[in-house]
């Protein structure tokens, strides 16, 4: 068996390995081989590690050779380049943040640190961290699968001369590289790097299609992650001073923290917003819509995003009891709320997947900031079931995209009918999302009795952002799910519905999103397993008392309790019953209600008779409340009230 | 009588269409619901749906677009259903009998079970009717 | 959850649709006699279910079907969690997923007046959930768990301390009950724009469905509303009555109102208050806190 | 809210208003317009009626001095606006304050106010 | 109380002037009357003018078109749809043109209120 | 913004008559409306050539069957205004009282229907009661409830004697007491005002280009009533228009309580002033020439227009009723609103179809 120390070497080395291969390789064959054997090793290699993890306990080790000195050179490279990308695209705020943060880094390691100063251990990695790898490396592998059908249609449809399909997959297997760095490090130094690179990946992949927008949106991303990243940088040199140590396991000492280590570690919570996407910073994840699907699918579900979430969480332990995690928990909880409610008046798919995935980072850093060890199991399942249903969501989205060459919720419509199979997916992968008893709600449920018991005085401000936030989740989810089921069925005499529109090639697409929803059902109905082998232990390494029960089946925490597999089989029950009780027959399909004024319907749905005798087509278009919860009505209070929870936040923990 | 149709019976819900009627059925209709002859004590409920309702009750003459209207409406109705239909001009085209765009009686368009007389047929002629049309419904198996 | 548990969640389930429908038929009794007139026999709901049951088979589609089983089998779910004493907060996720289905059946036709009914049932979901929630967590406070069947254990009645949910319950009470002021996605009386709305494709079987899923849910409603004062239970029984003939005066003394009132009273008000009864239990009433 | 509490409270505990029709007969006002008869003792079958008619509701089938001479009377298409009573000259026509029952199929009453088929009487030579 | 009428007769030419002094004169047009006499049409507009009726004739030939009004007066515009419908008078410009669709359906018969109608018609 | 688009009506249980429109609505608000009309015409201005002069009284007491009374009185008007036929004095105290009579239960009819467009069902419930007097009323007096067919050439079918005059008044009292309990709740009632006040806006200036009669020009400034001109008895009995400002639809219903009350005093001052006399003057001949009335009906001014030739058979008839122009009006308030408003809107012009397409 391999050792741990070699396992992480191939989970952050083989991804870059590979990344600088494919971009060498421009031939398509050899790619797809390229492709799918580093990212089957890579699963396993996660695997491996999980069992290596939960065997010995946590995995601590310094690797031997001149790494330091190679990060230092890499990080000052990567912060001139982004200097660089500041006066090459003339954009004052890359430019600025960029120069600031190179500055501040080259006089903080120059200047303050003595040199030779090294952080032992480099890595440290416990389960929580594997968790976190096995989402990067498992559902980030699948992504890049994926993307090897997405990127050919992709180019068919835009007519490219030339491919950059090399310069794609090259960021987006560094990327996991990078990711897996992230999550391993213990070294802030070398977490530095890591953070920086997935920033740089990110902005490449986002202009990837090198339009205006694309461009614009990249730019967008950079700068606000270069907020994230100054804040690190700040943070760090704070730290360093008030204690000497640049070690995350130090920083997270549980309980031990001093007083003046606050302020580096909100600052480096607030880093953790700004590569979340929470507001006021959700704006460079919705334009990062913009780029092709698995970018999109692979910076919400399981990297990039998660990254911010997995910094606030692994440094909870710091801050529990204070001010800042009664701070972040309000924030979280105000964040969760707020883009459920913005989400409501979205009509373009992938921006209420933006808003949702947003408010679902809200909702972990909120159950972060309730710190207790129900609310971290909370946060913790909420990572694993979000990152595999977002991703199946990403994924379906991308294919219906390409092959109804929309976006629009709208286009949607009916889409049952066109796409079976996908629609179906989107569905129950939506239901997944949404409702009891699947993964997500029981994460939900946990967070909101955690929210309910939480030690903090603001802990009702907490609760009620949470409430609000699930009931305008429902809204957006449901309406979403309509809009696919829509259509009008074939009666008696009505004539042939359209035939379905041929569903795009590229059946490793399909398995790919086949296999994360099947992932997304199972991690649901093996919750108890899950948490009691995982979760809780998890949770426990973190230096939290466990706190769900899991004997027979059942969650049970110490004021609730839930029994899934009841609600599964009546979830069963309500699908099998009608087909079993009855049988419907073509006859009794009647037409629609239309005030007595319905013809039969066309190939295009619904007519009825109106003005001079004149058939007018039905049109269904959905609600979506603009004016009420618009962003144009709501975007200035929002961000207001986000700088201002933000600032709050600062205030009180400087003070 | 089965349970079934003593179902049915004690609760007839209606949908009313109003095919080129002069409003004075209409009205009577609407004064059947209220207060001072409440027909709800017989379970009717103005439901307003063809596709919950038993009773499709017509005022007025069959007209050429009210026909069409009426034909959607009566196959648009769950079986059983009955229907009746309320005044002179329902039933035969009444003073409009001569009226270049009447087809006649709304019998012209779909099949009546019951025939309300009265111009303006009053709300006790229309319960009578309710009660007669419910009387053939309970022999509907 | 032991056997007593469970036997009394099934007999519930038994026994709710009659509870259900007799409350119903006294609802339009009652609300018939507040009109001047004398209204039905209290006995109609179940003929008119009886009626529907066995109307022919007519369908918009397939799907319908499917969404008025699962709304109906979620629903007697809700109820025989809530009467077998299970956990509060998972009562409410299911009981919106029941509502969810009610609107995917909607949904799932291509209807006008069905399709804004179930947008307006969303709004209406979007409405009494964060209430219904949050007054689960102000009785957590309270009584220090989230399961029924501890609620049931807490000495004190909860309206003492938690005068101010009560009323916004009655709020989402209304709505649930889909009662005048707030009955926007059904229009019950079906005369007003939405020519019954969700309900608008249903019918015959399904339609029944519906009717009995209803009738589950008001027995389920109107138990939650006995747990404001569990102890002792007949005080609880005449609590839900009370509140539930006040909803009839309210149904009978008000117009129906649009969605941004009903969005603004819920959120406002209704969360408002139960908001306050919180802060007022963590300032003023904290001895009270277990 | 408050300004209809009063008018359901009253209802509330007043007794109902609703007259209970099958059960209970209200008497119509005197001279209210229903049912109507035609006396075939004192017709003389001059066929005013039918001329003055309105809905075509009155029919004289064969010659006045026809010993078959008989009026058709059509329930279903009377508008019961009494102008055949009104303009009779021997008072044949007699008006009901009660008013007509709904039957399930539409009937022509002939002599003696028994139902006809119109048809037949008009295909055999009326 | 006996209604006192003035009656004004105009030229075809001449009606959206007479139309447009009238609405000048805060009048309103109550409706308008068309007349099947034979040879010609006769269309009467009825204008209220405080607190009498003011009525303009205008003679149309079967065949020739009659200007609308309903640009100057909206109100118009139903009033003149029903007069092309109902007597086949060729009424040019209406604000929102039915074609004849505004009462009748397909089947009814065509232009039913002229005293001889054509011979296509479908009886009623 | 996505749209929808689908028809209201023809069979929609918050229209009592069949009339639809085509609705265009982004989320709640409606953008676009066009109305469709037709489904309730019959020909009666055709059938009116057809029949004798002398039985289109009741054929056009069935144009409309709330307002019954009205239509016919005004096509008599138009015959005796062809024919030079002076009605007796006590005939025009009767038509004033009947069509009065018809007003006050059209206004309460229409009230009921209001309260049902919003879902106020007691309310609803409570209108049609206090109505149920009315017709009680209109049916001791004429014979029939709702198609009184008492209104011939020449004056009136039936008189109403002294004992039922006793018995009319104190029906009446009864129903005072009735009304007053209802009218506050239209008048005050926060849902229904939220529901109503502002609500479907149409200015004055609007609302007489677009031609709009009735309560919906009262309801917008419009001083302007057809019982102005003093037909029948309204010359002797005072009569002054109520007018309110606003032009919303809470307006309109205020214009239409107080005719409630105006109707209500009318009935009972014609009462008190009935002369005595014949009921009818024999009419002889046929009309020749022509002849163009306005009364009031309840939804607004109804104008008829004859032309006979001397025959038996009119020529022309043209009966021009207060919905067919109002229908303008509405068209421009319905853009805008919300789809909960259209009911309300719709039924604040209180149409009458049956009336607009004859």
């Amino acid at each position: 068996m391999l050792s741990g120390e070699s396992l992480v070497a191939v989970l952050v080395l083989l991804p870059v390995a590979t990344a600088a291969a494919s971009l060498a390789i421009k031939d398509e064959r050899w790619r797809w081989l390229l492709i799918i054997l580093p990212s089957g090793v890579l699963i396993a290699a996660s695997l491996l590690l999980l069992a290596q993890v939960l065997e010995n306990g946590p995995l601590t080790f310094t690797p031997s050779g001149p790494w330091d000195s190679l990060i230092l050179i890499v990080e000052l490279v990567l912060l001139a380049y982004f200097v660089y990308v500041g006066v090459a695209r003339r954009h004052l705020l890359v430019l600025g943040l960029g120069a600031t943060q190179l500055v501040l880094f080259a006089l903080f390691k120059f200047a303050w640190l003595p040199s030779g100063f090294k952080v032992q251990p480099a890595f440290h990695i416990d389960l929580l961290a594997v968790i976190m790898c096995l989402v990067i490396s498992v559902i980030g592998s699948l992504i890049v699968m994926y993307a090897l059908n997405y990127m050919q249609s992709h180019e068919r449809h835009l007519k490219l001369g030339a491919t950059r399909q090399h310069v794609f997959f090259f960021y987006l297997v560094g990327f996991l590289g990078a990711m897996n760095g992230v999550v391993f490090a213990n070294s802030l130094l070398w977490f530095l790097l890591f953070w920086g690179l997935t920033t740089l990946c990110c902005y490449h992949l986002i202009r990837h299609d090198l339009t205006d927008e694309a461009e614009q949106s990249g730019l967008r991303a950079l700068w606000m992650n270069l907020v994230g990243g100054l804040a690190l940088v700040t943070g760090m040199s704070l730290a360093y001073q008030a204690s000497g140590s640049l070690s995350l396991l130090d920083l997270t000492g549980f309980g031990t923290v001093a007083p003046v280590m606050l302020l580096p570690l909100a600052l480096f919570c607030f880093a953790g917003f700004t590569k979340a996407a929470q507001v006021p910073f959700q704006g460079w994840l919705l334009g990062a819509m913009v780029a092709p699907t698995p970018v999109s699918a692979l910076l919400h579900s399981s990297t990039m995003v998660k990254a911010g979430v997995y910094l606030v969480l692994r440094l909870a332990p710091g801050y529990e009891g204070t001010y800042l995690s009664a701070g972040i928990a309000v924030f979280g909880a105000f964040v969760f709320m707020i883009t459920s409610v913005l989400a409501i008046s979205q009509n373009v798919s992938k921006r209420v997947l933006a808003y949702s995935t947003i408010s679902s980072l809200g909702l972990i850093i909120c159950c972060a900031g309730i710190n207790t060890g129900l609310a971290i199991a909370a946060a913790i399942a909420l990572i694993i079931y979000h990152a595999v249903v977002k991703g199946v969501l990403f994924l379906a989205v991308g294919i219906m995209e390409q092959s109804i060459h929309s976006r629009d919720i709208e286009d949607m419509e009916g889409l049952v009918t066109r796409l079976p199979a996908l629609a179906g997916m989107a569905i129950i992968g939506m239901v997944v999302m949404l409702f009891v008893p699947f993964g997500v709600l029981f994460a939900k449920w946990a967070g909101l009795q955690a929210a309910a018991a939480a030690p903090t005085v603001w802990f009702s401000l907490v609760v009620t952002f949470l409430v609000v936030g699930s009931a305008a989740g429902i809204v957006f989810w449901v309406r979403w799910i309509g809009r696919l089921m829509s259509h009008t069925a074939a009666g008696a005499g009505a004539p042939e519905a359209a035939p379905p529109e041929a569903e795009p090639r590229g059946s490793l697409s399909y398995l790919v999103v086949a296999v994360l929803l099947a992932g997304g059902v199972v991690l649901s109905v093996l919750a108890a397993p899950l948490v009691s082998y995982l979760i809780s232990p998890a949770g426990a390494a973190m230096g939290y008392n466990p706190a769900l029960d899991t004997a027979g089946w059942h969650l049970k925490t110490p004021f609730g309790f839930f029994t899934p597999w009841v609600l599964f089989v009546v979830i069963g029950a309500a699908l099998l019953l009608p087909t079993l009780l009855v049988r419907v027959r073509t006859e009794d399909i009647r037409p629609v209600y239309l005030c007595g004024e319905h013809r039969a319907s066309t190939a295009g749905g619904p007519v009825f008779t109106s003005l001079g005798d004149q058939a007018v087509p039905l049109v269904t278009g959905g609600f979506y409340w603009s004016r009420a919860f618009g962003e144009r009505s709501l975007n200035v209070w929002v961000n207001g009230a986000g700088i201002a929870l933000l600032a709050a936040l600062f205030v009180g923990v400087i003070v | 009588m089965g349970l079934i149709s003593k179902a049915r019976v004690k609760s007839p819900w209606i949908v009313h269409y109003c095919c080129s009627s002069c409003n004075g059925c209409d009205i009577e209709i609407l004064a059947c619901l209220t207060p001072y002859y409440d027909v709800e004590r017989f379970g009717i409920l103005n439901i307003g749906n063809p596709k919950h309702a038993d009773l499709l009750v017509v005022t007025g003459p069959a007209n050429r677009r009210g026909s069409r209207v009426l034909k959607n409406l009566y196959e648009q109705m769950p079986d059983p259903k009955l229907v009746m239909a309320v005044g002179a001009c329902a039933a035969t085209g009444g003073v409009f009998h001569n009226c270049y765009n009447i087809l006649g009686g709304v019998d012209q368009a779909i099949p009546v079970d019951v025939y309300v007389p009265g111009c303006a047929a009053r709300p006790e002629a229309i319960i009578d009717g309710v009660v007669l049309a419910l009387d053939k419904l309970s022999k509907i198996k | 959850m032991s056997l007593t548990e469970l036997l009394i969640g099934l007999a519930a389930l038994v026994l709710a649709p009659f509870v259900g429908g007799f409350l119903r038929g006294v609802d339009r009794r009652v609300t018939a006699r507040m009109q001047g007139r004398i209204g039905p026999p209290v006995r109609q709901p179940f003929y008119d279910f009886l009626k529907l049951w066995a109307k022919a088979l007519s369908l918009p589609n397939k799907a319908s079907l499917v969404w008025a089983w699962a709304y109906l089998l979620l629903t007697m779910v809700t109820v025989f969690m809530l009467f077998a004493g299970q956990d509060l907060l998972i009562i409410f996720f299911v009981l919106a997923f029941a509502a969810a289905c009610l609107a995917f059946g909607a949904y799932s036709v291509r209807s006008p007046y069905a399709h804004i009914g179930a947008h307006r049932e969303l709004l209406q979901i979007l409405s009494y959930e964060p209430i219904l929630l949050l007054t689960v967590v102000a009785i957590f406070l309270q009584t220090g768990t989230f399961m029924v069947s501890g609620v049931l254990e807490h000495g004190q009645p909860l309206l003492l301390t938690l005068p101010l949910a009560f009323v916004a319950v009655l709020v989402a009470l209304g709505i649930k009950l889909r009662k005048s002021p707030f009955d926007i996605s059904a229009s019950e009386h079906a005369h007003q724009e939405l020519v019954r709305g969700v309900y608008t494709e249903y019918s015959g079987r399904t339609l029944a469905l519906i009717e009995l899923a209803h009738w589950y849910q008001l027995v389920l409603i109107l138990a939650f509303v006995a747990l404001f004062w569990a102890q002792p239970l007949w005080a609880g029984v005449l609590l839900a009555l009370g509140a539930y003939f006040l909803e009839f005066v309210v149904d009978n003394v008000t117009a129906r109102l649009r969605w941004t009132w009903m969005l603004s009273i819920s959120w406002g008000k209704g969360v408002g208050l139960v908001l306050l009864n919180i802060v007022l239990i963590q300032f003023v009433f904290s001895s009270a806190r277990v | 809210m408050p300004w209809m509490i009063p008018n359901i409270a009253k209802n509330l505990t007043g007794a109902p208003a609703t007259r209970k029709y099958p059960f209970e007969k209200r008497p119509y006002f005197p001279g209210a317009r229903g049912r109507l008869e035609v006396d075939f003792l004192t017709c003389t079958f001059c066929g005013l009626c039918e001329r003055v008619c309105p809905a075509q509701a009155i029919k004289k089938i064969g010659d006045k001095k026809d010993p078959d001479v008989t009026m058709l009377y059509k329930p279903f298409a009377c508008i019961y606006c009494a102008r055949c009573a009104e303009v009779c000259k021997f008072g044949s026509i007699k008006i009901f304050e009660e008013h007509t029952a709904p039957a399930d199929r539409k009937l022509t009453l002939g002599r003696e106010g028994e139902p006809v088929d119109e048809e037949f009487l008009l295909n055999n030579g009326f | 109380m006996k209604s006192v009428m003035e009656t004004i007769s105009v030229g075809k030419g001449d009606l959206g002037l007479a139309v447009q002094r009238l609405l000048d004169n805060n009048s309103r047009l109550v409706t308008a009357v068309c007349l099947d006499q034979e040879e010609h049409f006769v269309v009467k507009y009825f204008f209220h003018k405080e607190p009498e009726l003011v009525c303009l004739a205008v003679k149309v030939g079967k065949d020739e078109e009659l200007p609308g009004i309903s640009g100057l007066h909206l109100n118009a515009a139903l009033i003149e749809n029903e007069m092309k419908e109902f007597f086949g008078i060729n009424i040019t410009g209406i604000a929102l043109d039915f074609g004849g669709r505004l009462l009748l359906s397909e089947e009814s018969p065509r232009a039913p209120l002229l005293k001889k109608r054509p011979e296509t018609q479908t009886e009623g | 913004m996505p749209r929808m688009t689908f028809p209201f009506g023809p069979q929609h249980p918050v229209l009592p008559e069949a009339i639809q429109l085509k609705l265009t609505v982004e989320d709640e608000r409606v953008v676009e409306v066009l109305p469709a009309i037709g489904y309730m015409h019959r020909g009666i201005e055709k059938a009116a050539e057809k029949n004798p002069y002398l039985n289109n009284v009741f054929l056009c007491e069935r144009i409309c069957g709330i307002c019954s009374f009205i239509h016919g009185m005004a096509y008599c008007q138009t015959i005796e205004e062809i024919m030079k036929v002076e009605v007796p004095p006590r005939a025009e105290y009767l038509r004033v009282i009947w069509s009065e009579l018809s007003r006050l239960h059209s206004h309460l009819l229409w009230l009921g229907l209001l309260a049902d467009s919003f879902g106020f069902e007691s309310l609803f419930m409570q209108c049609w009661r206090v109505r149920e007097i009315v017709l009680d009323v209109l049916e001791m007096t004429t014979g029939q409830r709702v198609i009184q067919s008492t209104c011939v050439i020449g004056g009136v079918r039936r008189d109403i004697d002294a004992e039922q005059a006793a018995r009319m008044r104190e029906m009446l009292k009864t129903l005072k007491p009735q009304i007053d309990a209802v009218i506050p709740v239209f008048k005050h009632d926060y849902t229904i005002k939220s529901r109503t006040v502002g609500r479907g806006v149409l200015p004055k200036d609007q609302a007489w280009k677009l031609g709009a009669v009735g309560p919906t020009l009262r309801g917008s400034g419009g001083a302007w009533d057809a019982r102005m001109t003093g037909y029948a008895a309204y010359d002797e009995l005072g009569f002054e228009p109520m007018v309110e400002t606003d032009g919303d639809s809470y307006a309109r219903t205020l214009v239409r309580v107080r005719e409630t009350y105006q109707a209500y005093e009318l009935v009972l001052k014609a009462l008190d002033r009935l002369p005595e006399g014949e009921t009818k003057v024999k009419v002889k001949g046929f009309p020749n020439g022509e002849a163009a009335i306005r009364v009031e009906q309840p939804r607004g001014e109804l104008f008829y227009y004859a032309l006979g030739d001397g025959t038996s058979h009119l020529e022309r008839l043209k009966v021009r009723t207060p919905t067919f122009v109002n229908i303008p009006a509405l068209l421009t308030m319905l853009p805008g609103c919300e789809i909960a408003d259209v009911p309300v809107i719709v039924l604040s012009i209180d149409p009458c179809m049956s009336c607009t397409e004859r």
